[in-house]
């Protein structure tokens, strides 16, 4: 059952989710939320020299959107900017695939078990929340970049 | 089916009725439909109407000397007289047709906010005040944002108690000589709680305000009298009563119909149009700008004939015997905690819970993978998620073609999802 | 049947396709329906649509995890894809489902007039000027006489020539700097006539005005595409174009859908609700508050790939065809005056006449005990009524499924009303 | 061919209606308009003592509703007051019984025959027009009796 659904790494991240927890130093917050759910989530983001140096984060939601953010935290995190920006592109480009995007593992790693998600339009929304949160943040870090919030 | 129950319905016979209820789901799984809070299934009686008026009667009303056009006109009126009679109106005058409950909402809170009425008890302005409740739906909430901040009124709310109902404790104060109109749900689409409108009718008339009852969840499941009632206004929508989307209903009383002013414009809702200036026709046709919905209309009235046929009151006691059933049944499911009412007093077959530990949204999947149909999330009424301190809740809803096995499909499939998610 | 004209379409086997065209009525009169300006008839593929919609995948939209909402929500947001393809959306979110071109219209002036649009340009006030014309249907006259009398903004209108066109002399004055919106008919439902948009969006730019178009009589019977006509802002409306009843849509460029404040408040159109106050969601679903008409959407959503797959330059092509018979066989009925274009340039196939000392209401009832359907009355425009001095007109009105047979039906019975009341 | 909904007598008062013209003195005026066909109808009133001394009339319309017009000049110039409101009475009912109401010729005379078009919804506001008028200008003129207007 669920198999499409809920992969077992998904379920893993939901009950054991990577860097959790907002931190410091950052340059740019961002608060997204699901209406339809009240799923929400926040994502800060810290940049140095083109670096990545922290993607953190808190939220509460379901399962497929708690292990999203915990994905986009290992993938993310200590990642170059451009690097990161593309591993972006290509989960939102899985996501809206409509399960018809084979996902690439060696850019997305644990993310591709999000896969089947994307034949549910209902949580594809929920998969992203985090990603849409993080693109907000991280263009407004690159804005203001060197300004460190503490 | 319903035999354990001493239902007053024919359940297995009435889901003849319902062609969906045959659909077979992803997986091979029968369909337990108990999303009818959310929108009701259709009986072929109602299709059949549609088919029928598209295929043989096909024409717009009020506009045609010919014969598909009288056709048209008849089903359509025809219609109005049979809903006006299901709610107990004082004349089919009183039932103004609309798009949906919304729309019948936002009808009235925008001509009280026009300022285009002459009487200026149907004028919001700075100084007056609105009431509504923290239970209602955000159709029964943003009209009134927009109105008050359109006009300068003030909007005010009815608490909630701990256990789901409106806290009244206050009424005296909340409404007062400055109020204008009171809003409120008669049943809650998220609690289920059936609101006695008694006391709120009492105190408003005390003050010479205007009561509108949001009847979009009980007009489909229990007998409902407008007179008996006593309010003022009153609004439903046809897709939760076995009727189809598009269309919608306001009830007002005559008088009061009558004093507010046009809401849109166009159409047949005029006497005579110059470039200079219109004038407009009487209630209902005032409120009716441009081409109504005629098919939607003429499939309400065929809900309306099918409900009557079945006797509004043995629905509402079916749903009482089911919502008791289901109640009792969720007690014996470890960590899922009922948000509203848990006794079947003074509430309808609408039950929203949480399941300790697991998400409303991967509840909900993981019936659904059992074919097992809830809505979950914050029901359009976000206020009571955030009074009760949670994200969103599952909720599952009853009528009158569920039966007590779908309910044990409900609760085996709770077991499961906890498993899942453990 | 339609072979002595070049016509492109297959109208014998496109006839096949709608059932009431079989219809026989009083008298066992066969059907000649030439009233689809009022309401088109409906191809059995809609309303298999409906029905196939009603009987397995009916659930509400954007609100349900369950299998049943997946496929109602795929079914509705397809439409909306097809729908913007057809009229040409730069993105589906430019469409907004309403209940009818009306609303459409109102959605507009009611948002434009409430003063609640943070850009200034999206707020009518007193010295600001509305501009329509003397050729609207009242809908698209209403809804601006009462944002003016909101607002305090001046109305104006295009007056009309002797001929049925719009009179543009005075369009660089009565468009001008404080012009803040001109909502215009593209195709007039009385006249027939086909108004050239071009110099009004463009003087309308010039001065930094919007444009909106009143579509509902072109889109069903041309290829209308929004882009190459360049206007800001555009109603059809769903019954007149195959569709179902209780749909229409609003098409905007996504700039101006997204300046405009929210119109009805209430169910899916907000972002996050609080009893304090409401943030809304992005175009389009800002519009769509309430539960949408969904099969009617899906309806429409048919309607549009039956036109697609008919080819709409051929439908416009067909009825070009029909137009110049008709007005050629009128030419021959003695009595008869043409209220409009003479000639089939510059306009579609929507006829009205008058009849030498008949009254319209006597022609329409004389035609209809011969089966003939024709509208009498002001068409909803008595403006124009007025302007050519004449109290009422009669119509016929011609779609993919007429044929010239039905064009000598109904000018063999002007020569039976001119016998009859003479 | 129309044989119950344009009587030969319909026709005749359409032809060559009776009393057609406003005339002067009357006591009160009434204009209606019927807004989906745009007929239109005055209908003026004199009242002496009880008596309608004159029911005048002008306007526009089809024939159902010109030959109405007629009729109840015939029917009610020179009545009583209460016996033309129960002329007028037994003519809104005939209207309204969607032909099942048996007309009784003793008071209604060649109003029975407009009884075919009471199985017409759409023309029956034709046919009542001048009634619903002459209701509207008697009401008045009963209120106001005794200042004539000139
Ligand atoms: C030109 C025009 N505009 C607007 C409308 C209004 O459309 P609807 O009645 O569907 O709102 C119509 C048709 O009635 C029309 O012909
Ligand atoms: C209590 C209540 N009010 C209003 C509405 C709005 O009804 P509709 O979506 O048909 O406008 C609903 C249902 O969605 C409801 O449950």
């Amino acid at each position: 059952m669920s198999d499409s659904l809920y992969q077992e790494i998904i379920l893993d991240h939901y009950k054991y989710p990577h860097g959790r927890g907002l931190r410091e130093p950052f340059q740019a917050e961002a608060h997204h939320v699901n209406p339809t759910c009240g799923d929400e989530i926040t994502v800060r983001v810290a940049v140095d020299g083109g670096t990545l140096t922290d993607v953190s984060y808190d939220g509460q939601g379901c399962s497929i959107s708690q292990a999203s953010a915990s994905v986009l935290h290992d993938l993310l995190s200590g990642q170059g900017v451009d690097d990161a920006f593309e591993v972006e592109r290509a989960f939102v480009e899985l996501m809206q695939g409509k399960g018809e995007v084979e996902p690439d593992e060696d850019v997305l790693g644990d993310g591709i078990a999000f896969a089947g998600v994307a034949k549910y339009p209902a949580r594809v929304k929920c998969a992203l929340l985090s990603w849409m949160a993080f693109k907000d943040a991280a263009s407004r870090a690159l804005a203001t970049e060197g300004e460190v919030t503490r | 089916m319903a035999n354990d129950l001493t239902s007053p319905l024919d359940v297995d016979r009435i889901r003849k009725d319902f062609p969906i209820l045959d659909r077979r789901l992803a997986g091979d799984h029968a369909l337990a439909y108990l999303d009818s809070a959310n929108t009701s299934q259709k009986p072929q009686a109602v299709i059949d109407a549609l088919t029928e008026h598209y295929a043989r009667h096909n024409a717009n009303v009020a506009r045609a000397v010919h014969q598909l056009g009288e056709e048209s006109t008849a089903a359509y009126e025809g219609a109005r007289d049979r809903i006006a009679a299901f709610v107990g109106a004082a004349s089919r005058d009183e039932i103004v047709f609309a798009k949906n409950a919304s729309e019948a909402l936002n009808l009235v809170a925008n001509t009280l906010a026009s300022g285009l009425a002459d009487d200026p008890r149907y004028r919001l302005g700075p100084g007056d005040e609105i009431v509504i409740s923290e239970m209602e739906h955000h159709s029964n909430i943003v009209p009134w944002q927009l109105a008050a901040r359109r006009t300068g009124a003030t909007l005010r709310w009815f608490g909630l108690t701990d256990d789901g109902r409106l806290d009244l404790s206050t009424i005296d104060e909340l409404i007062n000589p400055r109020t204008k109109i009171i809003s409120v749900v008669h049943q809650s689409n998220i609690l289920g709680t059936v609101n006695d409108l008694a006391p709120i009718v009492a105190r408003a008339h005390e003050v010479g305000a205007l009561v509108m009852a949001d009847a979009s969840q009980s007009v489909p499941h229990m007998p409902v009298d407008v007179a008996a009632l006593g309010v003022d206004l009153l609004a439903f929508t046809g897709h939760k009563m076995c009727g189809p989307t598009g269309v919608g209903v306001l009830w007002g009383r005559g008088a009061v119909l009558d004093a507010l002013p046009p809401f849109l414009g166009g159409g047949e809702m005029i006497e005579t149009v110059s470039m200079e200036g219109s004038t407009f026709a009487a209630v209902p046709h005032k409120f009716e700008a441009g081409t109504p919905p005629i098919a939607q209309v003429v499939g309400l009235g065929a809900a309306v004939d099918y409900l009557t046929g079945l006797d509004m009151a043995k629905v509402y006691a079916h749903e009482r015997e089911l919502t008791g059933y289901a109640l009792q049944r969720f007690a014996g499911v470890d960590g899922v905690t009922i948000i509203g009412p848990d006794t079947p007093e003074g509430r309808g077959g609408t039950i929203s819970f949480t399941v300790d530990g697991v998400h409303p949204h991967d509840v909900g999947q993981v019936l659904d993978e059992q074919g097992v149909a809830v809505r979950v999330g914050h029901h359009c009424a976000r206020p009571v998620c955030v009074r009760y301190g949670i994200p969103a809740t599952t909720r599952a809803s009853f009528y009158l073609y569920t039966t007590t096995d779908e309910i044990d499909a409900l609760a085996d499939g709770l077991e499961r999802v906890k498993r899942f998610f453990r």
